[in-house]
């Protein structure tokens, strides 16, 4: 770690923005970034991100670690600071510090097939993972790969260019379902933890990664857990109120553990230890 | 340092004060644009916003509008019994009393805070009771709280 | 003369009753408290706690905000005049019902907080509460004595006759000057009950803290005018306080203008309409277009 | 270090000339209360056994503080830091500071907090202590010795309506000079009894959290007072075009402290966030950082309109505790 004060930003500049949901909300968005600073992160990994004047947010990061040039944050628009960051456009200043957390285990998942589970948004964070074990260079190392992307409607998935890429990579299934049934869906319909005995996999073999909204987390933890996987090979990314990223500001706290600094990966048997306050 | 010291000391003749005005879409707003379009004149003192009826308008923007530096607010709405929504200028009428006795309470001048009532007939009566309001705010000066923007 | 053992004691037999024949499921009382100073709120929820119960001079707590957690249960209330006020105002706004709230009406000629007059018993204007279904008299017996209050209460409109803009402006901002924004005035006010305040929107309480004073008067100013006609004089806000801000008077002088204008007192009458929700045709316009509301139209 | 005796008119005029160099903060009257603030008249200070209203964490840990100013493509940070000499300093307000150091500077804080570490730097602490407990005063239970302590740059001893000044660290000596004299034999350290030591499962869900919180109307008033309590927001201000970014206070007692931006909020309900403010001094700072963060000044007790009282709780839950361990 550098003598860096990690409370002082440095800046990025946006290169592009990417309007991602088509649905008539259309409240996501991807800006690329360009860094002033650049650094190295690990998947699983965020960032402090502020505009100047309006405020500061955390965000997981959505683009793959491979990339160096840029990276991709992927936003909803929900409240103050991010209705401000969707003002944005190319060419403007905005302030970034990280990257912050824990990651995920990636070697120690080494030789097992994964099954990613993500709602709506929660698909942003896994992205790196996603694009990481895709590469040519890693892809070798991990066994068959089964992906439920879970979205309120069709318009709602993000990333959906990427979809087509991801479908046809060697020894990999994606699925996508949506809540309710709307005319021309083919696909599948319904919450994603009615649909895992819907889908083969090796639950010996597997690890679950799951990642969305804390009440799509629970259930489908127990879920996976019922369908007689062990606890140790679950894991999900949480989110919280966080101020500082550096375990100070004591607002992200689930019992003694700081989603920021020992998070924000977790495993379901860490997480049944902690008390259930998330 | 008393209000009226101020006028004397800091202001000229030529300053005009910043009044927040929130007029009702079917009456006053009407009214202010009759006064434009006859060519009235009236001084460039108001910031016009326009509100669906004077019910709407809630105590907490004007009062947000003179702690932070507005010299004074103007609040105009239908003729009690004309409202377009029928009884929202009643409520408005008891609310907005009751808030300019309080803001008096509190040492903001009365005069900085007028309630009116003008028609979309009342082209002329708009600009008089802008130049009036204007008037009075004028002779009170810039508003003590003014310390943002140089307001 | 008030006998405020014999009150304690007439209290405890009537809670241990109520409780006993499962009237109620538990009885919001105050319990001594030698570490704050003063006697803090408690639920008695078995007749073995009910000697936990206290009633002395320092019992000043408004305890009518406790019962809006306790809505939908069946609850008694050791109540003075204050409480039965501040019940009967959150009656008229929905909040409560009458039926689920047994009132053990205390008589109370005043309370001390620090040694001094509690804040709003200057200008209380009776020892008998406004509403009651069982009766602790000043002596612990059955009747109301009716006593003599103090009544030394500042009349806000007098004062505001004879002060000028200034004086006023000055006395305002000495009071907001102290004022840390913690909102501890708010979630003492019994009429302070909305779940999302104006102040929580954007921000959490004492990140508002901003080096000049716009926003603790855009607060207290705005609390003001939501209390205007809801008010009941009770002094939580003051009592409460941890920089000893006095902004009563403002609020006050806004029941004084409500009762003289428009014939309206929070608190008072258990089937009226709420103040700020109702209008007559030949309301006063008071103060329209220039004037000082001071001095008349 | 010897100790130094001098007359309270010596240490009132020592004191004035302190003042040319230092901010000197030290307890004084503001409104019929006795406070931690800032002195302009040495003759105003008072060093007697009352404890202020306040706790003096605001001299390392400002309720308001600019850290970071944005200019034109760069940061710079935007702290306004004088030397601040601290007088009068209650052993349990400065074994708080210590927990705070502890939280704030510790390598087992995995970052350090370099904004906290700049004040600190540039203070330094003169205690006094305490002759008699006061009502709800708790620090003997936390194990900490009213009347000193060691972890100051110097201590102010009374003896016979005199003060023994005593040097403790190079920061604290020379700060006041006298007639030298031996420093007082201290009492042994009470031991430290209120503290919980169990594991997170079993104090969470298992203990009447709702019966403690009863009276709670969810002021805040237990945290701003708390000379522990170490939560923070950042929050950016603009004025005349320049962005400056401010660290402020916030309080686990207000709802929206954890809400998050989905309307999702994990501690919707006052006896949950009670229950963390209880939990994070007495169990999960102990966890990660080995020492409970709280010194017993019962501050949070007796201004609490609601009469909370969190040694009450505490004490209640270790004798639940023993009673399950039967």
């Amino acid at each position: 770690m550098s003598n860096r004060n990690p409370y002082v930003p440095s800046r990025a500049t946006i290169l592009e923005v990417i309007q991602e949901t088509k649905s008539d909300t259309q409240d996501v968005k991807t800006f690329k970034l360009k860094l002033d600073e650049p650094f190295d992160f690990r998947p699983g990994q965020f960032v402090e991100f502020s505009v100047a004047g309006v405020g500061e947010c955390t965000f997981g990061f959505a683009s793959s670690p491979l990339i160096k040039d840029h990276l991709e944050l992927t936003i909803k628009r929900t409240g103050y600071v991010t209705d401000n960051i969707h003002m944005l456009s190319e060419g403007s200043t905005v302030w970034i510090r990280g990257p912050f957390g824990n990651t995920f285990p990636l070697e120690e998942m080494e030789g097992n097939d994964l099954f990613y589970v993500t709602g709506g948004l929660g698909l942003a964070p896994l992205r790196p993972m996603i694009d990481y074990v895709f590469d040519p260079a890693y892809r070798g190392k991990y066994g068959k790969i089964n992906m439920l992307m879970a979205a309120r409607t069709p318009g709602d998935f993000i990333f959906a260019y990427d979809f087509d890429k991801w479908s046809k990579m060697p020894d990999t299934s994606l699925y996508q379902t949506i809540d309710n049934p709307v005319e021309g869906w083919d696909k599948l319909v319904g919450f994603p933890h009615t649909l895992i005995d819907q889908i083969p996999f090796d639950k010996e073999k597997t690890i679950a990664i799951l990642c969305g909204p804390p009440v799509m987390i629970k259930a489908l933890s127990n879920a996976f857990v019922q369908f007689g996987m062990s606890p140790e090979r679950i894991y999900t990314t949480l989110e919280m109120r966080m101020t500082c990223g550096i375990g100070k500001c004591g607002k992200c706290n689930i019992g003694h553990k700081y989603v920021c600094i020992d998070g924000p990966v977790f495993s379901m048997a860490e997480l049944s230890e902690m008390p259930n306050e998330y | 340092m008393s209000e009226r010291a101020e006028v004397t000391n800091a202001v000229s003749e030529e300053w005009t004060p910043t009044i927040v005005t929130f007029l009702c879409n079917w009456c006053s707003y009407a009214g202010a644009d009759l006064a434009g379009t006859s060519r009235i004149q009236y001084p460039p003192s108001i910031r016009v916003i326009r509100v669906p009826c004077s019910g709407r308008i809630n105590p907490q923007y004007i009062i947000k509008a003179l702690v932070d530096g507005a010299d004074g607010v103007m609040v105009s709405g239908c003729h009690p019994g004309d409202c377009h929504y029928l009884e929202g200028n009643y409520y408005a009428r008891r609310r907005f009393s009751a808030l300019k006795r309080l803001l008096s309470l509190a040492g903001f001048h009365p005069d900085r805070v007028q309630f009116t009532w003008v028609s979309a007939s009342e082209g002329a009566r708009f600009a008089d009771v802008v130049e009036t309001v204007t008037e009075k705010i004028r002779v009170l000066g810039p508003s003590r709280l003014g310390g943002r923007d140089g307001a | 003369m008030m006998d405020y053992n014999k009150q304690s004691q007439k209290l405890k037999e009537t809670a241990a009753k109520l409780l006993e024949e499962g009237t109620v499921e538990a009885v919001l009382g105050l319990k001594d408290n030698p570490e704050v100073g003063w006697p803090t709120p408690y639920f008695a929820r078995t007749a073995g706690d009910v000697e936990n119960l206290v009633w002395n001079e320092a019992c000043f707590t408004n305890l009518a905000n406790y019962l809006l957690d306790m809505r939908d249960k069946k609850v008694a209330i050791a109540a003075k005049g204050c409480d039965v006020r501040s019940i009967i105002n959150l009656i008229v706004e929905n909040q409560l019902k009458r039926e689920n709230i047994v009132i053990i009406g205390i008589e109370c000629s005043g309370m001390k907080q620090n040694d001094s007059l509690a804040a709003g018993c200057d200008a209380c204007p009776s020892s008998i509460p406004n509403m009651y279904d069982i009766v602790v008299g000043a002596d612990g017996s059955d009747t109301y004595k009716d006593l003599e209050m103090p009544n030394s209460g500042e009349n806000v409109t007098e004062w505001a006759k004879n002060t000028t803009v200034d004086e006023r402006f000055e006395r305002f901002k000495k009071e907001i000057d102290k004022c840390i924004l913690c909102y501890a005035c708010r979630q003492a006010c019994q009429g302070c009950y909305c779940k999302a305040c104006f102040m929580d929107r954007k921000a959490t309480p004492w990140e508002q803290v901003d080096p000049d004073t716009s926003t603790k008067m855009a607060f207290h100013l705005t609390r003001a005018m939501h209390l205007a006609g809801r008010c009941t004089d009770c002094g939580a806000c003051e009592k409460v306080c941890p920089s000893g801000v006095n902004l009563k008077y403002l609020f006050k002088g806004l029941s004084e203008f409500v009762e003289e204008f428009y014939d309206f007192k929070a608190g008072v009458d258990m089937e009226a309409k709420p103040f700020a929700n109702q209008y007559k045709q030949d309301d006063q316009q008071v103060a329209f277009l220039g004037g000082d509301t001071i001095v008349g139209v | 270090m010897s100790a130094y005796k001098l007359t309270l008119d010596q240490a009132r005029a020592a004191l004035a000339k302190l003042m040319e160099k230092y901010t000197v903060i030290a307890p004084v009257m503001n409104d019929n209360r006795l406070d931690y603030a800032e002195v302009t008249d040495a003759r105003d200070v008072i060093l007697d056994d009352r404890l202020p209203y306040k706790s003096p964490k605001e001299t390392v840990f400002p309720r308001v503080e600019n850290v970071i100013r944005f200019l034109e493509g760069r940061v710079e940070e935007a702290q306004d830091i004088k030397p601040i000499l601290l007088i009068g300093a209650k052993p349990c307000d400065i074994a708080a500071l210590n927990d705070l150091d502890g939280i704030f500077t510790s390598d087992k804080g995995k970052f350090k907090d370099s904004f906290y570490i700049n004040r600190r730097n540039c203070l330094t602490v003169v205690g006094a202590g305490c002759t008699s407990k006061k009502t709800a005063c708790f620090c003997d239970e936390r194990g900490i010795d009213m009347t000193f302590s060691p972890e100051c740059d110097g201590f102010l001893n009374f003896v016979d309506g005199d003060i023994l000044y005593e040097p403790l660290t190079a920061k604290g000596d020379g700060l006041f000079t006298g007639s030298e004299a031996e420093p007082p034999k201290r009492d042994t350290k009470p031991e430290e009894t209120l503290k919980i030591e169990a594991k997170e499962a079993d104090v969470f869900a298992t203990m009447p959290w709702e019966s403690y919180v009863e009276g709670c109307i969810g002021c805040g008033t237990c945290t701003y007072l708390c000379p522990t309590c170490h939560c923070f927001n950042l929050r950016d201000a603009e004025d005349k075009g320049i962005v400056t970014r401010t660290r402020v206070w916030d309080s686990c007692m207000y709802p929206k402290f954890t809400l998050h931006a989905s309307g999702h909020n994990p501690r919707t309900e006052k006896y949950q966030r009670f229950r963390q403010r209880v939990l994070h001094k007495y169990l999960y700072i102990p966890e990660n950082y080995g020492f409970t963060a709280c010194s017993g000044c019962g501050r949070c007790i007796r201004s609490c309109p609601g009469g909370l009282n969190i040694r009450d709780t505490v004490s209640d839950i270790m004798e639940r505790l023993e009673e399950a361990k039967e």
